[in-house]
């Protein structure tokens, strides 16, 4: 045993404190179990620190300024400057704050803390190297065991991150200066985010994707929304372009793309945003020690449980797989910890909502009509275009609409895609009726203050059964 | 073939409905929902449960 | 006859184009009904053209500027100014473009529009003067009438709205020019919300309030929340002041008035906005033609099919009293329509949200907890603060709470209070709660999308039953 070695036990050890992490150890030391979290970095994990919050934080700030510089139809004039390193000192203190309430929650809660990175030495036991020079390390026997150790980012071979040319969006997240142009690799949901925020900033920004549009899964008409209005304040797209390599070039780097048909293009900016996916954390965890293996894609598997191939190991967030995001590792942390004190808790969540925060936002939840007719069902759908909504006027933000898909026989409602200012807000109605197995008379029947955007969600309703009123009905 | 609960992998039920058909170990996405549009209801569950053979030993 | 009038027929009525009457008309016209709207002044009545949409467009685009100019600490460093005239003008731009929209609605299904002033002249007519000089008149003959003709403002003995220096909600929405300071009397709704937008335009705003808090008819909490932030603006608040007289002064006018204990105080302005409550519009009907009569609040009584006492003729929105919201009188329209049309609807929502756009906005429905009380439930609690919410503070806004009242016994959501950045909105997943009759697990239970506001809503149920996440419970 090394100087310094320990050996506590713990009735549940959950690895990793994002918002799967977190949450599963306060929940489970809301239910009386004795429980470790050990992380390695950062409390809050990638949302927090590099992820969800920081970059709302840049393009809520973004848009602050961006919006006051560009409403003199309004009758406003003003050149706002910014400044970025006070901008994303600002957004840290913001960080902090969310950090350091997290870490209070988990004490509160009688979460056991453990800073240091975690790998399995048996089928329960963990050994924890402390962060830091000679902090020692314990070993952790453990009843069950939480695995939330996120994803990282996906390298494209050549265009390793270097924090100073190729960025990450973590590094993208925390740059001293607006770069004067920037090529950004990948026209997924954070590629937009930051294309957008960037764009805004004052940066010529050059997105190249390997797809025909931006934002792949997305619909068509949906995608277009957001692409359009990238376009309109200068964003330069590029589609079916791969990108290949990369040199320094000047003050710069030149990044070369390749199409399809194997033609080259060259691209000069000052940075490269590189953002096309992330993969699951799971080499680092010693997993044969407890049994698992994770899937091709770097994925471990889980039932709706939560559960992994092995009983008393439980999988949440990123590293379990798609769909990666905050809010669905958080709730597969409340069950996993619910599971693990006996409750009869599961996975059967019929509605997971999804946002992106572009310019309009977009939130979706359910299924597309085409889903539903891959599912069986006999899809209806209703529409309300934002431009016939008062509200949106009157935030003079009129572009995107309510799309609403029900089943035509049963009159439920299945699911809902919207384009629209605050459409991150607006879809959480929309994701209650879907989880409740609400009808869209249900939705279309209950009153929607006036004036708000959210009447654009009972109209949508409205629509798909023949008797909106501010839009003609099919 | 029309629609109903368990169609395409959709339960048309509350959670609070789902909860209950988990304690009482009910499988909900094979009960006839009484509800509005076959909507699966607390008292559908509680029916369906009393319904059921006892599965306990 | 006198020259011009011409006698013509009509299966429903319809008198006034506001929210309650356009919407009643649409909806008669698209079940199939010979429908005609008569309006005397402009179609949308005073929500679209004086009230709700000048409103907000107007704490829209003041925010646009106000929020740039105080972002500092966010890096951002912006001296806006505005030009409030252009601000009016752009103003009017939504308006004219949601007006037209009714209108061709309007016409779109089959409503016959008729300009001018109608009142009763017998059981089944009525008579409509056309506007200007000599452009006749009309007799219509109904078989039902619908009576949605809205409210005025009430004025206060001896502050006559004379447009220059006693001005009403109407004219303080349409200025040329930002005053130097305002009094305004009366601290409800339409009050705060303009003493915010003015204040922000840099106006010293003062208000006096003959009670001893803002926003009559709101908890302490709810109110609170929103007068300390207008005093952070710089709004000074007299209250236990009832406006007496005033005269001019210099440039501009005093305002006295006179507190409990029968003590002066005088306020020197340029102008003085009278905000102290609306009464229906029932005078100038002759209604006892048609055999009604208004209470003494000069509402016209209805049942829950938004019938008068006399049973061809239906009233709905301000008219019929409170709420004296633009989205009850939508709602009241769609039913008086589709009753007219013999269809079983009834007024039987549950629930029947309303906002208030200060800052931040207000979003309320159903029941308080004493209110829950009296009616006999067993309330259970559940709140969650905004500065545990990671969206607020990625926004900057982090004052305020949602709160959710249920019934201990079943789990029923009763209600709930906002008070909260974008309020307005995050009370639609609320009010289709209460009106779908969710418990508080239902909400609790949903997955809300991260980072959004729309948590707090989540985590609020989640308290109540305690097992909130980002707040200790009780
Ligand atoms: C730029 C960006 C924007 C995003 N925006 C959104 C958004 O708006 N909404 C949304 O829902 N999602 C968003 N996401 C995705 C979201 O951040 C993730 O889905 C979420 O963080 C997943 O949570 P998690 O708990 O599974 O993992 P993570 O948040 O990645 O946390 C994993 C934690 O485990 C720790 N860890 C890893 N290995 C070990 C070990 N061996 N020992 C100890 N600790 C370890 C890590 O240090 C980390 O703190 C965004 C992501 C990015 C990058
Ligand atoms: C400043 C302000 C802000 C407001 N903000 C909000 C808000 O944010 N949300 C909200 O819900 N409510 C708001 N309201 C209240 C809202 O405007 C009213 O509740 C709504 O307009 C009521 O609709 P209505 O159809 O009953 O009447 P109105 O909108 O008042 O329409 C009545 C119409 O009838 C016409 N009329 C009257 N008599 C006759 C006649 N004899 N012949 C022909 N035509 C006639 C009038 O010209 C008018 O056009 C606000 C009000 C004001 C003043």
């Amino acid at each position: 045993m090394v100087v310094g070695d320990v050996t506590t036990g713990t009735e549940v050890l959950v690895i990793g404190a994002g918002p799967g992490g977190y949450v599963a150890a306060i929940r489970a030391g809301q239910l009386g179990l004795d429980v470790t979290l050990v992380e390695k970095d950062a409390y809050g994990g990638t949302c927090l620190n590099y992820g969800c919050i920081p970059s709302k934080a840049l393009i809520s700030a973004t848009d602050v300024a961006h919006d006051a510089g560009d409403a003199e139809e309004m009758g406003i004039y003003a050149d706002p400057a910014v400044d970025l390193q006070r901008m994303v000192e600002w957004k840290d203190g913001v960080v902090d704050q969310l950090t350091g309430g997290v870490e209070k929650l988990c004490k509160a809660n009688g979460v056991n803390l453990v800073e240091g990175r975690a790998e399995f030495a048996s089928e329960d036991t963990a050994r924890v190297v402390h962060g830091g020079e000679g902090q020692g390390s314990e070993t952790i026997e453990f009843e069950h065991a939480i695995v939330s150790t996120g994803s990282r980012p996906i390298e494209v071979p050549g265009f390793e991150f270097d924090g100073e040319h190729i960025l990450s969006s973590r590094e993208a997240l925390a740059l001293d200066a607006v770069p004067e142009s920037m090529v950004v690799v990948g026209a997924g949901y954070i590629g937009m985010e930051l294309s957008t925020v960037y764009q805004k900033l004052g940066c010529d920004v050059t997105v190249v994707e390997m797809l025909d549009d931006v934002l792949p899964g997305y619909e068509d008409d949906v995608a277009r929304v957001v692409r359009e209005r990238a376009e309109d304040l200068g964003v330069d797209f590029h589609f079916g372009q791969a990108a290949d390599s990369w040199e320094e070039a000047g003050d710069g780097i030149t990044v070369r793309t390749e199409n399809e048909d194997g033609e080259i293009a060259e691209f000069g900016a000052e940075k490269c945003l590189v953002a096309v996916g992330r993969r699951p954390v799971t080499d680092t965890l010693n997993l044969e020690a407890v049994g698992l293996e994770p899937n091709e894609d770097g994925v471990l598997e889980t039932d709706h449980e939560a559960r992994t191939d092995v009983d008393h190991v439980f999988a949440v967030g990123d590293v379990a797989g798609e769909p990666m995001l905050a809010h669905t590792a958080s709730a597969e942390g409340e069950v996993a910890a619910e599971v693990v004190a006996g409750e009869p808790a599961a996975l059967d969540h019929q509605a997971i909502p999804a946002a992106v925060f572009t310019d309009p936002e977009i939130g979706t939840v359910g299924m597309t009509e085409d889903e539903a007719d891959e599912a069986g069902f006999d899809p209806v759908v209703g529409q309300f275009p934002l431009r016939a909504n008062g509200r949106a006027l009157t935030l003079g933000e009129d572009e995107g609409f309510v799309r609403v898909v029900g089943d035509d026989d049963s009159g439920f409602l299945l699911g809902a895609q919207v384009v629209a200012p605050e459409a991150s807000e607006l879809i959480a109605e929309l994701a209650l009726a879907v989880e409740m197995g609400a009808q869209l008379e249900d939705v279309a029947a209950t009153i929607h203050t006036h004036p708000t955007l959210s009447e654009a969600v009972g109209e949508a309703c409205a629509n798909a059964l023949g008797k909106a009123i501010h839009t003609l009905n099919r | 073939e029309s629609s109903g609960n368990g169609q395409g992998g959709r339960v048309f039920a509350a959670p609070s409905a789902r909860r209950l058909a988990r304690e009482l170990g009910v499988e909900i996405a094979a009960v006839d929902g009484s509800g509005p549009g076959g909507r699966v209801t607390e008292s559908d569950v509680r029916a369906a449960a009393e319904s059921q053979p006892d599965e306990s030993d």
